[in-house]
């Protein structure tokens, strides 16, 4: 039954596919099946991971593929139908969206490829997350690479968006080269490509290979998640593509990456030495802290939320770190905790970015313009839009009552409780990189602040700003559902967390749901000896409570004691745009007190008329540098590039140099064959 | 069960009625001694009543520019503090709604309200507001790791972060703040109080120059009833933090229970010890000046440094 | 005369003439003028022809006249005869200059014997009929040196030349190590020299043409 | 009988368009000639799957799997490129790129010329495919090239006899290398009975008495091979004349050199490392292959990633991929061998469908060079720019294309065998070799629309494109169960088991 569902999902959206591509001359009728099959796949898909999860045993399919030699197969296992629940729910929300959000591009786009490429992404994620052997995962993970790279450079008449596209797709080559490194020396150990063929298998090899292994993994995997330092192609690749496109890359796309890792780590690896979990959290540390430093400098606001996207990756990765700790010093309940954290907030992300990215798109459709700083007042003309970006915000900033909270809570619990588990030196780390966890959780929150405000409150800071409009009822419908998704994943914690028994069951043995809920399901425990408690639908009771006993009567009271007047302007008449705080001088004292970081560099031109002191017109531009890029990647290409080039000198168009090599080659193969 | 229930609904009204009672009473006892340090006469201690009392009887002027979130902001900022507040122990170890939330949860809803309130800074459009909220958020998330270190090593020797825990653990053991780990985090966490409440010398409460201000600024366009639960939800931040570190690092007092006479005696210790740190408090703003916004960040890493020493002491003795 | 006798005969005699072609060999490397070059390729190409036939008397096996006479006419008549033709038609009168100097590449197609002979000693197996394996070594260096022959030539002429001396070496090598290969496949490897031989001479006469010269190393436009 | 009907049929269509007068008749011919010889070819495949390995004139002609599929890979190759050719030529007429001084008549000489040499080249390959005495096998070869050469000259620009004269000398030298190795390998195996007879150079007598070899004499014969055939195959350091003659050479040409020659010359190789490996083993000619192999993939590289011609770009490709079915060969083994002969088969539909592209391309905008394409191919010729693209991805190994799976064979097959270093070489490099293609083709491709005019229709073009581009497509996802059948045969030849 379930594997009927799923592969009916799977043949909705390879029909959807091929059907938009066939419609590619009425773009109308493109976009409309387009998107209702990869609705209805995605609902398909949906009701199929959730069954999965709790099914007794895994679901194993054979596609009608492939050659003698290779199979198409796929399995759902409770860790892949997790996954496969966050693809479809957050697939389904932006399908539901982009019925609005393509309607813009008719005509003046092929929305027949666009429906293609969108069906096949979807498709491909599905058999990512389930496919059952090394061939066929690869295979699935190329093609997504691939899809995603069409859509990415969907607008590819702008230069910067070709640029990104080819980069994100050398890159996840470069990491699929890994992967394909990787398997093939599990296969050499193991002789078959099967994944349950796989099992704790790593863990059985001489510890060099193990090493590599891991390494291969992690990095493999790591370019696709974004992990510091291999990040350099998502702030790039996530802001040109269509916003709907974004939210996917953002929301289940990168995850891909995280699904290989819990693949590897807790199928693949039985006990890992405890280097292992030591590098993975302090990559995750890195990743987190870095990427919400560089989102607080971006003013671009698609480009904003790809750096956070690094950022809560590193949240994940911290989990997942924590977890091998654990299960190196053997607290299996611990390390249970912190890959529910870790699973969580996966869940939590595909959530709320992805409703911040479909806000964005909104506000991006309206405005015309990615740049925060010619945005502003918004919250009028958009309303709904507003609101779902502000519940994105509070989400992802990690605040009580919405979901981020409930999974950094997690998180912080689980690194907490590790100080306890060990001795040796390597304790420190939890309660360090708890710290870190919480100065990322504060700066994201100072970056929303800033992302929210800039471009929804105060005066609109641009003609476009000026008159937007709301965005059309399927977009709206779209955000709401996950503004939805966002504030019931966070009171409904306690029931979620029952999800994850049969995975940490899969993959670790424990079942803890019933230890991590407490008081008949009005708070959540981390379930350690006695830890803490939270209740998010407790906190949230009690503000509704307060709220209709107390703020609205009185509210209601006091407006009629209120008159509205204009803000204190220093005497100067009249409050314009000009006014305002700028997202660039919101940041400023963090870029300044970053500034070893972000080097940033400013230029100030101002034209004077009368005096000195009564500039006419100042332009102020600041730049910041952004490391990686410039000291790591930009230097290794210059090499490569003129290694190259010098050797081109081989290929010089003189005959005779050419019959020198053969030659040469000759005389120096005859002496090998006369001495060996 | 329902015994329990109404037992914490009644330990949370009590609680809250001493919250919002003595909450602006710190506040003024702080002011008056500040004035008598600096030889002045100054406003009586009960003047942070008159003044809300005033304010919620005046009319209001909301800013053109602002949103529903500048109406909004008010009530989410009071709540959530009050929340907040009831999940700390004041006079007995049981925190009444230690269920809902330990010290993370109490961290994360002050840090709400702080959300919102940059919000509303920003949302009249005002270059004051900007102003404030910038910093407000800037300080905010550099005092947050040290915070978190110091909590960590609380919570760590109670092996919990439930708050209930920690002081439960705490009690009896009165001189235990002596043990070097315990004097590291307190004093990380008290630099830290001082910059999350802006005290001199990170801010100064009682100014309104933009150059130096930033509580005050972000909230420059509140007016009226508004503007005297901003300023009521501000004393009473400023309690529950005070009370957060007397009580986890000195739970002189601290009772197991709400119930009996206890209760009065823990109420005493309690105002006991706020007079005290209040003092502590006056001191510091008395002697310090207030320093430059870009100086901030070497007092919150001098009480990051204190935090890890505190971690690594206790992993040492 | 009992065969044995013949059999030493025949030994010096095909040493003896595989000495002069591989001498000749090197005449060509340190020759100057076009002409005498392709001439000296044809003596040559005869010595190979006598080795041929000598082997043929010597072994009974009759097929190999027919190779002996197909080289006499192919390489001893035809090609360079087509070739005289071309240098009259282009009426080349440069001399050639090689890109080592004479006196060296002298030096080096004697190192390049040496190692043709170090090569052919590997083959050499005492119980085996002598005949052969000295013509190998010469065969081996002759193929060197109309290799070192070909990068050392700027002239596309003198390169089709060393060409063609280089398949002389392996003709030598086909007689005198196997007594010839089956006779069908020397005529197919006789006939693709004969038309690798026009081919290249059309080649040459085009590059003339279009270049106004024959200096290959000017053929410099295609790199990268 | 099929075998002599595929070798007169085009010697047939060769004549026939050397003395027809009209260009249609011509093409006519072509286009039937090669019709017949593809069916031909498939015909002989069915044989050989049904009966074994075919043999004809005791033992003169001689087919197993491995030259069916060669056969069958060059016919429909030569198919696809007579149907191109008439579009291409006729746009080359049109527009002049034949010479622009030329009179009709010289025009009609060069078309007569060119569609009377392909059928000789076709044959010459098929010839050699088909022999099984080893010194016919040269001799064809040898005729490959010279019927080649007059191709690459085809439009009598300068540089296209540089690259024909560069083209002629290196495989004059690489053929008489081959030569050299052929004659000491019947020196090898002429202590077996029969040897002196026309039978003892057949590959077939050779390969049953492969033990008896005489083994010095073997370990020659293959260095020399290898340089000859190598040559040929255009391994790295011989690789020289490739990217002249394969830019210079009229595209439908390049297309057949390119993936039907490279198979042919491959082709030699194997026989011979068959001999050899079971001669020796398989360890003494698998290193010198590897070494060879690997040599020419990490030359391709720095090529491919500073290249600025992009029909130079493909030739180099083929350098690369000629190094990967050398090192699939020297990995030997049921898989390494598997990967190969897939790899073939997927490598000839690819390559050829990307020369084709690129014919379209420089026809439409009269340039080589990436910087001189003003706009995105895309905008001007939609499909050719999405099948490029396509082909592009497919030949750098993207699934679900085929290129994929035989690759990933291949590696399979260097890990299993304990090569992790070659492994790992050939994953790094063919990560080098995606980044460069990509970064090149996908820049030409992508783009604004050109306010140039969009290209007319062409038919013949376009329509030998579409086939072989679904082909492409079809066989990543399902290849026909007696094709797969042909592929593991072949395999098992070389093999052995």
């Amino acid at each position: 039954m379930i594997a009927e569902l799923f592969l009916s999902g799977i043949i909705v959206w390879l029909m959807g596919a091929m059907a938009s591509l066939a419609l590619w001359r009425e773009p109308a009728a493109a976009r409309r099946v387009a998107c209702g099959a990869a609705l209805a796949g995605s609902l398909l898909d949906l009701t199929a991971s959730a069954a999965a999860i709790f099914s007794a045993s895994p679901i194993a399919i054979s596609l009608p593929f492939g050659n003698p030699v290779f199979t198409w197969a796929v399995r759902l296992d409770p860790l892949s139908a997790y996954f496969n629940l966050t693809l479809a729910a957050l697939a389904a929300v932006v399908s539901l969206y982009s019925f609005g959000y393509l309607k813009e591009m008719e005509g003046r786009r092929n929305l027949g490829a666009f429906g293609f490429f969108y069906n096949l992404l979807l498709l491909s994620l599905a058999l990512v997350f389930t496919a059952s052997n090394a061939f066929f995962f690869l295979v699935a993970w190329e093609v997504m690479a691939l899809s995603s790279f069409c859509l990415i450079s969907f607008e590819h008449e702008k230069e910067k968006t070709r640029n990104a596209g080819v980069l994100f797709l050398i890159m996840s080559h470069a990491g699929t080269g890994l992967l394909l490194i990787a398997f093939l020396m599990l296969t050499t150990a193991s002789g078959s490509l099967d994944f349950s063929s796989f099992h704790l298998l790593a863990s059985r090899m001489p510890p060099l290979e193990q090493g590599a292994i891991f390494l291969l993994f992690l990095f493999g995997f790591g370019v696709k998640a974004g992990i510091v330092p291999l990040h350099i192609w998502l702030p790039e690749a996530h802001p040109v593509s269509p916003s709907n496109v974004s939210a996917l890359m953002s929301g289940i796309v990168i995850k891909t990456g995280i699904y290989g890792m819990a693949r590897v780590f807790f199928d693949f690896y039985g006990t890992p030495p405890i280097w292992m979990g030591t590098v993975v959290l302090g990559l995750g540390v890195a990743s987190a802290l870095l990427g919400v430093l560089y989102a607080l400098m971006e003013h671009d606001l698609k480009r904003l939320l790809a750096w956070h996207s690094i950022e809560n990756i590193g949240i994940i990765l911290m989990g997942f770190g924590a977890a091998l700790m654990f299960r190196a010093l053997g607290q299996a309940n611990l390390a249970t905790l912190a890959l529910i954290a870790a699973l969580y907030h996966t869940f939590n992300h595909a959530m709320f970015k992805g409703l911040l990215f479909l806000g964005a798109g909104s506000v991006v459709q309206a405005t015309h313009t990615r740049n925060m700083e010619k945005m502003g007042g918004l919250i009028r003309r958009m309303p709904v839009t507003a609101l779902c970006f502000l519940l994105g915000a509070v989400a992802i900033s990690g605040l009580p009552p919405l979901n981020g909270f409930v999974s950094e809570w997690l998180t912080y619990q689980a690194l907490l409780a590790g100080f306890g588990t060990t001795q040796s030196l390597t304790r420190l780390m939890f309660p360090i990189a708890g710290s870190l966890l919480a100065l990322t959780a504060a700066l994201a929150a100072a970056c929303f602040v800033k992302a929210f405000a800039i471009p929804f409150l105060a005066l609109p800071r641009s003609n476009e700003a000026a008159d937007a409009h709301e965005a059309s009822p399927t977009m709206q419908a779209g955000m709401a559902a996950l503004a939805v998704g966002c504030v019931t994943l966070g009171l409904g914690a306690t029931l979620f967390v029952r999800v994850f028994d049969p995975i940490t069951q899969q993959a670790l043995g424990v079942s803890t749901s019933s230890a991590l809920v407490m008081a008949h399901g009005l708070a959540l425990s981390p379930g350690t000896i006695h830890g803490g408690t939270i209740s998010t639908a407790g906190m949230a009771l009690l503000f509704l409570i307060a709220g209709a006993a107390f703020a609205l009567p009185l509210a209601r009271r006091w407006r009629r004691r209120s008159v509205t007047g204009p803000v204190w302007d220093c005497g100067l008449p009249g409050l314009t745009a000009d006014n305002e705080y700028t997202a660039t001088a919101f940041s400023k004292p963090l870029r300044m007190i970053f500034s070893a970081l972000y080097r940033p560099r400013r230029e100030i031109q101002a034209e004077y008329e009368v005096s000195p002191h009564y500039p006419s017109a100042i332009r102020f531009e600041s730049k910041i540098e952004l490391t990686f890029e410039k000291r790591l990647y930009g230097p290794l290409r210059e090499r490569i590039m003129a290694l190259a080039n010098r050797m081109k000198g081989i290929q010089a168009g003189s005959i005779n140099v050419y019959l020198a090599y053969i030659f040469i080659t000759l005389i120096l193969l005859l002496l090998f064959v006369v001495r060996g | 069960m329902t015994g329990q229930i109404i037992g914490r609904l009644i330990e949370s009204i009590a609680q809250l009625c001493l919250l919002l009672a003595i909450a602006p009473l710190v506040t003024g006892v702080i002011r008056a001694l500040k004035a008598r340090m600096q030889t002045r006469r100054g406003p009586g201690i009960l003047q942070p009543y008159r003044d809300l009392y005033k304010l919620f009887r005046k009319g209001m002027v909301i800013p053109e520019t602002a949103s529903w979130i500048f109406v909004a902001t008010p009530w989410i900022v009071f709540f959530s503090t009050v929340l907040a507040g009831l999940m700390i122990p004041m006079v007995a170890a049981e925190a009444p709604l230690g269920l809902f939330g330990g010290v993370l949860a109490v961290i994360y809803l002050l840090g709400l309200g702080r959300f919102f309130l940059a919000l509303s800074g920003l949302d009249t459009g005002s270059s004051f507001g900007g102003l404030g909220s910038s910093r407000e958020m800037t300080i905010s998330a550099l005092a947050e790791p040290a915070m978190m270190l110091a909590i960590f090593t609380v919570a760590i020797g109670a092996g919990s972060t439930s708050l209930t825990q920690i002081a439960g653990a705490a009690i009896g053991q009165n001189w235990r703040f002596l043990a070097p780990a315990q004097m590291f985090a307190f004093a990380a966490l008290a630099l830290v109080l001082i910059a999350e409440t802006g005290r001199i010398p990170v801010d100064n409460p009682d100014t309104h120059l933009e150059l130096t201000m930033i509580h005050e600024a972000m909230i420059l366009e509140y007016s009226g009833p508004y503007l005297a639960l901003v300023e009521w939800a501000a004393s009473i931040k400023q309690l529950v933090l005070m009370t957060l570190l007397i009580n986890c690092f000195w739970p002189i007092g601290l009772q197991p229970t709400w119930f009996g006479f206890g209760a009065l005696q823990g109420i005493a210790w309690l105002l006991a010890k706020l007079l005290f740190l209040s003092c502590a408090i006056v001191l510091i703003e008395t002697v310090n000046a207030k320093t430059r916004l870009f100086r901030v960040p070497e007092l919150l890493a001098v009480a990051f440094t204190l935090g890890s020493l505190a971690l690594i002491s206790t992993f040492l003795f | 005369m009992t065969p044995f006798l013949d059999m030493q005969i025949g030994d010096r005699i095909i040493t003896l003439m595989a000495a002069l072609v591989l001498v000749l060999q090197i005449a060509m490397v340190s020759q100057r003028w076009i002409v005498v070059h392709i001439r000296i390729f044809a003596a040559q190409s005869f010595f190979l022809a006598m080795i041929a036939a000598t082997i043929a008397w010597f072994n009974h096996a009759p097929h190999i006249y027919i190779a002996a006479a197909l080289t006499l006419v192919v390489k001893v008549i035809l090609v360079p005869i087509l070739f005289e033709r071309l240098v009259e038609r282009m009426e080349i009168h440069e001399e050639i200059e090689p890109i080592v100097n004479v006196p060296l590449s002298v030096l080096i197609s004697g190192a390049l014997t040496l190692v043709g002979y170090v090569v052919a000693e590997s083959f050499y197996k005492p119980g085996e009929p002598g005949l052969g394996h000295n013509a190998l070594a010469v065969a081996i260096s002759l193929f060197l040196i109309g290799f070192f022959t070909m990068i050392n030539r700027r002239k596309a002429l003198t390169q089709v030349l060393a060409l063609l001396s280089l398949e002389n070496g392996l003709f030598l090598a086909a007689i005198s190590l196997t007594y010839g290969m089956p006779l069908i496949v020397e005529l197919g490897i006789l006939f693709d020299v004969l038309v690798a031989a026009m081919v290249l001479g059309i080649l040459v006469y085009r590059i003339r043409e279009t270049f106004e010269s024959m200096d290959v190393s000017r053929l410099r436009r295609l790199r990268g | 009988m099929l075998l002599i009907a595929l070798l007169l049929i085009p010697v047939a269509a060769s004549v026939a368009s050397f003395f027809v007068r009209r260009r249609e008749a011509m093409e006519v011919a072509n286009v039937a000639g090669f019709g017949i010889v593809f069916l031909a070819s498939v015909a002989l495949a069915a044989q050989v799957l049904a009966r074994g390995a075919v043999s004809l004139c005791n033992g003169f002609f001689y087919a197993d799997a491995l030259s069916a599929l060669v056969i069958l890979l060059t016919a429909s190759v030569a198919l696809v490129c007579s149907t191109y050719s008439i579009g291409y030529l006729r746009d080359d007429q049109q527009s002049g790129a034949l010479g622009d001084d030329l009179t009709s008549v010289e025009q009609l000489a060069l078309l007569r010329m060119y569609y009377s040499l392909t059928p000789l080249l076709v044959f010459s390959m098929l010839f050699m495919a088909m022999a099984n005495n080893l010194g016919v096998m040269w001799a064809a070869m040898e005729a490959t090239t010279l019927a080649s050469i007059f191709l690459v000259t085809f439009y009598g620009k300068v540089t296209s006899i540089e690259a024909a004269w560069k083209y002629a000398i290196i495989g004059g030298v690489g053929l008489s290398m081959a030569l050299f190795g052929t004659i000491v390998t019947y020196y090898a195996g002429h202590s077996l009975p029969g040897s002196d007879a026309l039978s003892g150079l057949n590959w077939s007598v050779l390969a049953q008495h492969a033990a008896q070899l005489d083994k010095t004499s073997m370990r020659l014969a293959f260095v020399l091979i290898l340089l000859g055939y190598g040559t040929k195959a255009g391994l790295a350091p011989m690789h020289t004349w490739k990217p002249d003659a394969y830019s210079e050479a009229p595209v439908p040409s390049a297309a057949i050199l390119s993936s039907a020659l490279l198979n042919c010359a491959l082709y030699c190789l194997i026989r011979f490392y068959i001999l050899t490996s079971r001669c020796l083993g398989p360890e003494y000619p698998g290193r010198l292959l590897l070494l060879f192999g690997l040599l020419s993939m990490g030359i391709s590289v720095p090529f491919i990633l500073v290249q600025q011609n992009y029909r130079r770009l493909l030739a180099y490709h083929t350098i690369d991929h000629a190094g990967i079915m050398t090192t699939a060969l020297g990995l030997g083994g049921v898989l390494g061998s598997l990967g190969l002969m897939l790899h073939m088969a997927f490598h000839t539909i690819a390559k050829s469908l990307l020369f084709l592209c690129a014919g379209n391309v420089s026809q439409h905008f009269r340039t080589d060079l990436f910087s001189r394409i003003k706009g995105s191919v895309i905008g001007a010729m939609p499909l050719t720019g999405v099948v490029f693209l396509m082909a592009m991805l497919a030949i750098i190994g993207m699934p679900p294309f085929s290129l994929f799976q035989s690759e990933f064979l291949i590696v399979r097959a260097a890990f299993d065998g304990g090569h992790v270093l070659t492994g790992v070489l050939f994953v790094l490099f063919g990560t080098g070799v995606f980044a460069g293609a990509l970064l090149h083709v996908g820049g030409m491709i992508l783009g604004p629309k050109s306010d140039a005019p969009p290209a007319g229709p062409r038919p013949w073009r376009d329509g030998s494109l579409l086939a072989l581009a679904v082909a492409l497509v079809v066989i990543g996802f399902w290849i026909p169960a007696p094709l797969f059948e042909l592929i593991r045969g072949a395999a098992r030849v070389v093999s052995g088991q």
